[in-house]
């Protein structure tokens, strides 16, 4: 990238460094600070190897060193390239100062949750040997030489602690030129390595201290990335090689498996299938919610009725049918089950208001556990064998490979879980196509009007109550799907995973969390939604009883903090783009329109 | 004398979009000023933000000599400022009666009240007649009658009337201005917003034309008039 | 925008045939008579317009021709057939309409707006649209085509990328009636097209018009700017209380007393002290 | 351990850089592979719900294996083996017991797993223990399928999981041994059965209807209830007009304290008879006085009239633990010591080692466990099922459960 | 039939909480438009709250003097949970999508309850909650609990006196405004931030007295019954119309006669014996509340809301 690319902040504009510092000793202070960081992570923090990962070594860095060791690396990477280093000058279209600022409180707050952590399990600060000291202060010296540093993008106006010290907005930026193809080809190859990289790094993460050090610096650094500009140069890179960057993105989770060798190999299989289930199963909701604007609080009854339907026809002993149909039969009668329950359901109550959907849908949910449970031979025909569920699902076998057992690839030995991963991957990749197509078609376009104005959409000639009916029919089917695959890869099925609220994904208010904190309307909102959701809970269970209060405080915040999600819509990107090629746009918004109208 | 309401370098914004984009102009007591300007001009904007309903980005406004911009709207009304907001926007589900009630909502002299409410009967006969009735039954000149009675019951020292004629018949419209004119003649001080800038600059001391936000042209209402700019934009005129 | 396409449309019908017919509409609800008995013609080729006081009806019988209503008495046809009752099935049959409060989908881009209008005239399902054949395809560009087209008419063609939603005012409503023209109706109707416009705006829209009547597109519009209904429509029928007070040209309803009574009134000409009917206090 | 760490350094001194392959091997296996203390160390796994609703019980379990691996270690038990423990949540749900399983099949110091306490999650880990010859012993599943297979009560018993043991008693022998109690010691001869809806209480109510039809009871009624609900008026209504003698409820206490005590306060007066699922002080203490003369079945003599459960209590109450051991604590430790006894005999059969891939001969050894523990004999039947057979009917007297009758059920 | 007079009544009174708690939900969607999802939490919150008051006043109280001091503290620790999570979670999303209040919503519902559950103490299971002396009464054949008419007496009272309050105070009609018009309503002079507030005070009250009636009636409270109850309150509320107070509690009796004449009568009906438990109550209470809505959208006593072209 070449420096035409990037707008620089107009000088005049660019308000005091929050802590004020001659910028040449900002530099250095910030420099200093970084390279300590990380030269820190060499070092002993601790006496005892009590703590996970082994802090006591002095010569190599171990478990949560690793990440301070990042985040001291890549606040340095960042300050250089504010400092205009060659080679690095494109990297920060956005104003590397404040993206520096962020990435050193990002190495900061590792670090220092290191050390509370050694503190606070070993029993007290005394348990710190020097060199955890010395990141402690270094990674504090980075932070305060990076305020220091002149301030670029947009401030707010006002006073108090929280403006000086707040990074900066970043300035709109002009769509950049395209790179040459080659370059962008490797740009987006080198982003989905990384992303596998971090998240297989993430998931491989086996105690919970590293994870919830690996998720404190992956938070400050996407941070940093978007305050820097760079997500949005890769985003636009991404969306003019769209084909290789969704094949690449399959092919990289693919991949996955591979990446793990471990003796965890299995279990991160196992969390990367049930991750894949639970996002599949969401973006599936996120067609009824995101596009249509339909509520619907008893999804995971969907999967439900799939996962059932799959279980009975899977040759299960003790099963009301003792039938044993193939596999890719039994996936499509899953879909076809659940569409026809969303239709059974959706009939009667999709003409009534959408908040009363919401409570319909609650009751839905509710209720196919209760029928479930019922349906024993005691309360009720027997049909899923009650409380008690199906157990002993048979594995699949399709074409003669034993999804049960593990399998060799060259040097790589891909056990059950894995197999299964794969599968879901496929089942998965099927969801998102049916979602972008169904999305950018006629179809979606009859959606999202519906979701706009559905007097509107009826003027111009769109059934509402049939697409209506369509989405949530469609969603079911997705749902019931992934259901398919649930029931096999956890060999049994009992009516208590369908719950609208649990500790564990997949439950209706987990799905629509996972949407909604993702991004709604979007792919690859759900997906990251639904992996954040899932790894956090099954990460952090060291938070054991206030795991659940945690999770319904995130949501709290997350809601008030950024409503639209992680991942917002491509109509807010064309919102902000439209600002910034048309400058002062004229055109009310909504509210404008309301109050104006 | 002192000016009762003064804008100063007025700012809104909606998000990242300026709707309007620092404006001035004052009131003096017992003055008639008009804005007139196209649709997405701002002017609502301007008269939600005088009452408080939006909050401005920067400037001050000033309501005899006090700051309120930054104030909660039942603040404002209770200081003697009261919005007739565009669209009428009568409570459709109440009966005449209580709409006025509600407009009187602030004050506890019952005694007051009763008065005010029988002299709004008698301003506008026909709500008199149809007090008890839903005021979602009435039709849209009788809501707008409505609307300004209620806004009158608060015995503001401003009134700000938001598009009064919008929606109306031609034999509407001009109940609506003679109303406006009356209710000049007794002395309130208003502050008209109108499409129909004939009318409006008919009546008014003093006029504001607003583009994309900002004011473009100020004068006497007469002056206005007789602009040649303004009649060709405004007016109609070839 | 002004120098017209004369593209016509394909299923236009001749002119001077009878297009809509509305006859003795009656609408009650429970006791209340909306619409009395009100008859209403519309061939193509023509511009009619709807006035009348806020109140009288005239939304009620609007909303008796867009299906949204059924008629308690009496009977709509298009084309000679019966209107069915739901709204989207009124656009099928090639009636389209615009909203008095501008009713966009905000959040879709100005090219979509069309392409949602295209609804009707493109069949292509679900399965065709997850498969994307060359059908599909073939339809979806067709589709793209004409809705720029349309784009073009109304001179939106540039911003076909927008955000609706950040469309100025006029251009929205220029929107709408890309939108509404791109069902490919017979017929337009357009409620309140000029409310807040300015005279210049307004005439531009009155432009507008006329050259969606010159496409082939009979046009049904209710509008309380006078100087524009009586510029543009070659009938007018004035609605009061319910009941048709006077259908005719423009010299005949702004000639008719009970239409200056009811509803004209003499202009306003400002200095209005002499107006005032009560006394000062 | 500082030793440990030094080691490494030197030898990290000696090569004098830093590769990436070293970092690999360093984490957690401080145990297999570690060569320093000439004693190979296992884990044994936990999988209970150790928080939610249900934690309570979970932490008990944790709490009591906890016990069993240091008092093995303590009296070196088995001697060149040191005991660990890994705990896991499996939070009640199904697909978390699936994702503990997988980690705890991936860490190979695991010789053997104590849990779950809910069959649906034991559903998810039977086979993945299974394929990975692990053995898993449940303190509290009682559902007789989850040892027998689907198809047990029509006589065709198959075990599905050679891997899966239990010293829970099964269903299958506490509803008939209510049944034989309730006909026979009370003379009740009408029944009105309730259940809860979840696995124990439809198991428990099954196999509770059979016995007591043979022996030639009737049913007045059945009614089933949604767990967690808290109005009972319409079945209390369908008892009372019934005309039953006595109500058999499965299910736990929080569903059916107040049921009993919406029945006493409807001015019916007949006992109500549960599981172990009753059998806490809880439902003493909720239903008030409405709870005397209700009585509830328990697996195992009672704690008093054992020595080595006496022992149990007292090391528990000395190990300082947080927690109570609840319902399952005896049945947990007796579990971990199942394993414990297994690792002993391999062990001992391999000349005094553990061989290198011990899980398989853990399984085998574990036919073979015989001991005397804190719920009694402990050994295990051709399916995995606990051949002890005891048990006990408590009532409630004056408040107090009190114990009626100690007994063995004979089919 | 068995003892129908005996069953009606019992779903009357399981109605009539159900109504008061739906009092909440409706009054509260009918200004702010916002499904309370933790309503049902807040009436959970309220029941511990009297019980906290009760263990405050030591064993030898009679339940004369505790009732009404169990009462006030139901009805100040449901109000003060209700008005700390509008002031902190839902009024800072007042302009935002409808969806991000309702996630709030949920998000409120799930601390709350794991707030009770894990510092409430002995909270994790059941806790005991006193009952009123005296009873039961023979009436007509059919038998009543003191407590029973604690339920009558407090459903009755309480919404005449919300009746009279919406319909006839200045705080009423302030309300009524702003859930027709909260823009304009501010422009009347009416701090509509306070009348939100008001507004989930009331419903807030409401749900402690019925947190209390319910603990009453059952002997025992835990950290998670408002979930379940919530859901049919909030449903009791729909069958009656949302934003009808009256619909609130005629839709909460119907439902609760549902409840308990289906598990019974439902047997009655030839080959439907297996489908008449108790476990299939709340199905059947679905299945009326489909059915309902599907002949009458707005519910029994609600307003149609036209949609205007």
């Amino acid at each position: 990238m070449t420096d035409t690319l990037q707008i620089r902040p107009e000088a005049a504009a660019a308000p005091k460094p929050a802590i004020p510092l001659p910028t040449a000793a900002a530099r250095a202070v910030t420099a200093a600070g970084a390279v300590l960081t990380a030269a820190a992570a060499f070092l002993s923090w601790t006496y005892s190897s009590q703590f996970p990962g082994d802090l006591t070594v002095t010569g190599y860095p171990g478990g949560l060193q690793w990440i301070t060791f990042t985040g001291g690396l890549l606040t340095l990477l960042y300050l250089l390239v504010g400092y205009g280093t060659p080679g690095l000058r494109g990297l920060a279209p956005g104003g590397a100062e404040g993206t520096t600022v962020i990435l050193a409180v990002g190495a900061a707050a590792t670090t220092w949750f290191t050390l509370i952590a050694i503190s606070v399990e070993l029993g007290g600060l005394a348990n710190l040997t020097t060199g955890g000291w010395i990141a402690g202060i270094a990674s504090l010296l980075a932070v305060v030489g990076a305020l220091g540093l002149p301030r670029d993008g947009q401030h707010p106006r006002g006073h108090g602690l929280g403006v000086l010290l707040y990074p900066g907005k970043r300035p709109d930026l002009r769509p950049a030129r395209p790179l040459h193809a080659a370059v962008e080809v490797v740009a987006v190859l080198l982003t989905l390595a990384a992303a596998l990289g971090v998240f297989a790094y993430g998931v491989d993460t086996s105690y919970p201290e590293l994870f919830a050090g690996f998720l404190i610096l992956a938070g400050f650094a996407a941070w940093a990335l978007n305050r820097s500009g760079d997500f949005g140069r890769l985003g636009e890179i991404m969306q003019r090689h769209r084909v290789l960057a969704s094949v690449g993105a399959f092919v990289a989770a693919g991949l996955f498996p591979f990446t793990q060798t471990s003796s965890n190999a299995e279990a991160n299989a196992n969390l990367g299938v049930s991750i894949l289930i639970f996002a599949a199963t969401a973006l599936g909701l996120n067609i009824v919610v995101g596009l249509a604007g339909l509520l619907d609080l008893g999804y995971v009854a969907f999967l439900g009725v799939g996962a059932y339907t799959a279980a009975l026809v899977s040759g299960a002993a003790g099963t009301a049918f003792n039938v044993q149909i193939p596999f890719w039969a039994a996936a499509l009668l899953g879909a076809a089950v659940s569409g026809i329950f969303g239709v059974l359901l959706g009939a009667p109550t999709l003409r009534v208001r959408g908040d009363y959907l919401a409570i319909v849908t609650l009751g839905f949910g509710e209720i196919f556990r209760i029928v479930v449970q019922n349906l024993d031979g005691t309360s009720g025909p027997n049909v899923t064998n009650g409380a008690i569920g199906i157990s002993n699902v048979p594995d699949l076998n399709i074409f003669g490979f034993d999804f049960g057992s593990a399998h060799d690839f060259g040097p790589f030995s891909i056990g059950r879980f894995a197999n299964y991963f794969e599968l879901m991957l496929l089942f998965t990749a099927i969801i998102v196509l049916v979602f972008a197509r169904s999305a950018d078609s006629r179809i979606g376009r009859a959606w999202v009007a519906i979701r706009e104005d559905e007097t509107a959409a009826t003027a111009m000639g769109i059934n509402g109550f049939r697409f209506k009916l369509l989405a949530f029919a469609l969603g079911a089917t997705l749902a019931g799907l992934a259901g398919t695959v649930f029931v096999h890869v956890n060999y049994s099925i009992v009516p208590d995973t369908f719950q609208f609220a649990g500790p564990t994904p997949p439950n209706s208010a987990f799905l629509l969390a996972a949407v909604v904190i993702g991004g709604m309307g979007t792919v690859s909102g759900p997906l990251v939604g639904a992996s954040l959701f899932f790894l956090l809970q099954a990460k952090l269970s060291f938070l054991h009883d206030y795991q659940l209060l945690l999770f319904g405080i995130t949501l709290i915040l997350f809601m008030r903090f950024r409503p639209e999600g992680i991942i917002p819509n491509r109509r807010r990107q064309l919102e902000f783009h439209e600002s910034q090629t048309e400058g002062g746009q004229e055109g009310p918004t909504p509210e404008l329109r309301t109050a104006e109208a | 004398m002192t000016a009762l309401l003064e804008v100063q370098d007025l700012r809104v914004a909606y998000g990242k979009i300026e709707a309007v984009k620092g404006i001035s102009f004052s009131i003096e007591e017992g003055q008639v000023v008009t804005l007139i300007g196209t649709n997405g001009a701002g002017k609502t904007t301007t008269l939600r933000t005088i009452s408080g309903l939006h909050q401005p980005t920067a400037g001050s406004i000033l309501f005899k000599g006090e700051r309120i911009d930054g104030k909660p709207a039942h603040e404002i009304v209770r200081m003697g400022l009261a919005h007739s907001p565009e669209g009428r926007r009568i409570f459709a589900r109440m009966t005449i009666e209580e709409n006025l009630l509600l407009g009187a909502f602030l004050r506890r002299d019952t005694p007051g009240i009763q008065a005010d409410v029988e002299r709004a009967y008698e301003l506008f006969p026909i709500l008199g007649e149809r007090r008890k009735q839903a005021a979602g039954t009435l039709s849209g000149g009788e809501q707008q009658m409505l609307a300004m009675g209620r806004a009158l019951m608060s015995q503001p020292k401003l009134l700000m009337l938001d598009e009064p004629s919008m929606g109306l018949s031609p034999i509407m419209m001009q109940k609506i201005m003679s109303t406006i004119t009356e209710l000049r003649a007794q002395g309130m001080t208003i502050l008209l917003v109108e499409q129909n800038a004939q009318a409006a600059l008919s009546l008014a001391d003093q006029g504001h034309v607003m583009e994309v936000g900002r004011i473009s042209l100020s004068g006497t209402g007469a002056d206005l008039l007789h602009d040649e700019s303004v009649r060709k934009a405004y007016l109609g005129e070839d | 925008m002004t120098d017209t396409t004369t593209a016509t449309v394909d299923n236009a019908p001749a002119p001077g045939t009878p297009l809509l017919q509305a006859s003795n509409v009656v609408m009650r609800f429970g006791g209340l008579t909306a619409v009395n008995d009100v008859s209403l013609t519309v061939n193509s080729g023509e511009i009619i317009g709807l006035i009348g006081p806020n109140g009288a009806g005239k939304t009620t019988f609007f909303n008796c021709l867009t299906g949204l209503y059924v008629p308690t008495e009496g009977t709509v046809t298009y084309q000679g057939k019966t209107l069915p009752p739901k709204p989207h099935k009124v656009t099928q049959a090639g009636m389209a309409r615009t909203f008095q409060n501008i009713r966009l989908f905000h959040n879709m881009t100005v090219l979509e707006n069309v392409l949602v209008g295209r609804h009707t005239r493109t069949k292509e399902g679900l399965i065709s649209a997850i498969l994307r054949g060359p059908g599909y395809r073939r339809e979806e560009a067709e589709s793209r085509a004409k809705a720029m087209e349309y784009l073009d008419f109304v001179g939106l063609a540039n911003k076909a990328g927008t955000l609706a939603r950040n469309l100025p005012y006029g251009e929205q409503r220029k929107l709408e009636v890309a939108r509404a023209l791109a069902s490919e109706p017979g017929l337009l109707l357009l409620d309140e097209p000029t409310a807040g416009m300015n005279p210049q705006e307004t005439r531009a829209t009155e432009e507008l018009v006329f050259a969606v009547r010159d496409r082939g597109v009979a046009v049904l519009v209710i509008e309380h700017d006078m100087r524009f209904i009586f510029n543009l429509c070659d009938r007018v029928a004035v609605l009061v209380q319910g009941q048709k007070l006077v259908e005719g040209d423009a010299a005949t309803v702004q000639g008719d007393e009970r239409v200056v009574a009811a509803y004209l009134g003499t202009p306003y000409e400002g200095n209005a002290d002499s107006t005032t009917p009560e006394e000062n206090q | 351990m500082r030793n440990r760490s030094l080691l490494v350094l030197t030898a990290i001194a000696a090569t004098g850089t830093l590769t990436l392959t070293a970092c690999g091997s360093r984490a957690s296996n401080s145990g297999s592979g570690g060569s320093g203390s000439g004693s190979t160390t296992v884990t044994i796994g936990v999988d209970a719900p150790l928080t939610g609703s249900l934690s309570a019980l979970g932490i008990g379990i944790q709490n009591s294996v906890d016990l069993a691996v240091k008092t093995a270690n303590k009296t070196n038990e088995v001697p060149g083996v040191t005991f660990k423990m890994e705990a896991l949540d499996d939070k009640a749900a199904p697909q978390q017991g699936s994702l503990n399983a997988t980690q705890l099949v991936g860490d190979s110091s695991v010789i053997g797993v104590v849990g779950p306490l809910n069959s649906g999650v034991a559903l998810t880990m039977q086979k993945t223990f299974n394929n990975a010859n692990l053995v898993e012993v449940s303190p509290a599943n009682t559902n007789p399928a989850l040892t027998q297979g689907p198809n047990w009560q029509t006589g065709t018993k198959a075990r599905p999981f050679a891997s899966y043991f239990r010293t829970a008693t099964t269903d299958a022998i506490q509803g008939p041994f209510a049944a034989q109690f309730a006909y026979s010691t009370l003379g009740k001869k009408k029944v009105f059965l309730v259940d809860n809806k979840d696995a124990y209480g439809v198991g428990l109510v099954g196999t509770f209807k059979d016995e007591f039809t043979k022996l030639g009871g009737t049913v007045a009624g059945q009614d089933h209830v949604t767990s967690g609900a808290s109005d009972f008026s319409s079945t209390v209504n369908a008892i009372k007009s019934s005309g039953a003698d006595f109500v058999y409820f499965g299910g736990e206490y929080p569903d059916a304290a107040p049921l009993t005590k919406q029945l006493k306060a409807a001015g019916d007066n007949i006992s109500v008879i549960g599981g172990d699922g009753n059998y806490d002080p809880t439902y003493v203490k909720l239903a008030g006085t409405a709870a005397n003369g209700d009585y509830a079945t328990s697996v195992g003599a009672p704690v008093e009239s054992l020595p080595s459960a006496q022992t149990f209590v007292t090391n528990y109450k000395a190990g300082g633990y947080s927690q109570a051991y609840g319902a399952y604590g005896g049945y947990s430790y007796d579990s971990a010591w199942a394993i414990i006894e297994a690792v002993k005999a391999v062990v001992s059969a391999n000349s005094g080692k553990l061989p290198s891939n011990p899980r398989q001969a853990v399984e085998k050894a574990m036919s073979n466990v015989n001991f005397s523990g804190v719920t009694g004999t402990v050994s295990f039947d051709q399916y995995g099922d606990a051949t002890n057979k005891q048990l006990t009917v408590y009532g409630v007297k004056n408040g107090v459960w009190t114990t009626i009758k100690t007994g063995t059920f004979s089919g | 039939m068995h003892e129908l007079p005996q069953n009606l009544v019992n779903g009357l009174l399981l109605g009539a909480t159900y109504g008061l708690i739906a009092v909440g939900y409706t009054i509260v969607y009918g200004i702010v438009q916002l499904i309370n999802f933790a309503h049902g939490e807040i009436f959970m919150t309220g029941a511990f709250g009297a019980l906290s008051v009760y263990l405050g006043l030591g064993s030898g109280t009679s339940m004369w003097i505790a009732i009404p001091l169990m009462l006030i503290g139901a009805i100040v620790t449901s109000t003060v949970i209700a008005v700390l999570t509008e002031r902190l979670a839902y009024r800072p999303l007042r302009n935002a999508p409808r969806l991000a209040p309702l996630i709030t919503a949920i998000g409120v519902s799930i601390t709350l309850q794991q707030l009770v559950w894990g510092f409430y103490p002995s909270a994790k299971s059941p806790r005991v909650f006193p009952s009123l002396p005296g009873g039961p009464f023979h009436i007509g054949g059919v038998l009543i609990q003191s407590a029973d008419i604690f339920v009558v007496v407090a459903a009755v009272i309480s919404t005449l006196f919300l009746a009279y309050f919406v319909r006839s105070t200045r705080t009423g009609r302030a309300m009524q405004a702003t859930a027709q018009d909260p823009d304009t309503a501010k422009l009347m002079g009416i701090n509509t931030d306070r009348v939100i507030v008001i507004a989930f005070a009331l419903g807030a009250g409401f749900a402690g007295i019925a947190g209390v009636a319910w603990g009453l009636r059952y002997g025992e409270i835990k950290f998670d019954m408002g979930f379940l109850t919530g859901l049919y309150a909030f449903t009791a509320a729909v069958l009656g119309g949302i934003g009808n107070i009256y619909g609130a509690m005629l839709g909460g009796l119907v439902l609760g006669l549902v409840q308990n004449l289906t598990a019974i009568y439902i047997a009655d009906i030839p080959g439907m014996s297996q489908f008449s438990s108790q476990s299939w109550s709340s199905v059947w209470a679905f299945v009326i509340l489909i059915l309902v809505l599907m002949v009458r959208p707005q519910g029994l006593l609600g307003e149609r809301v036209a949609d205007r072209a």
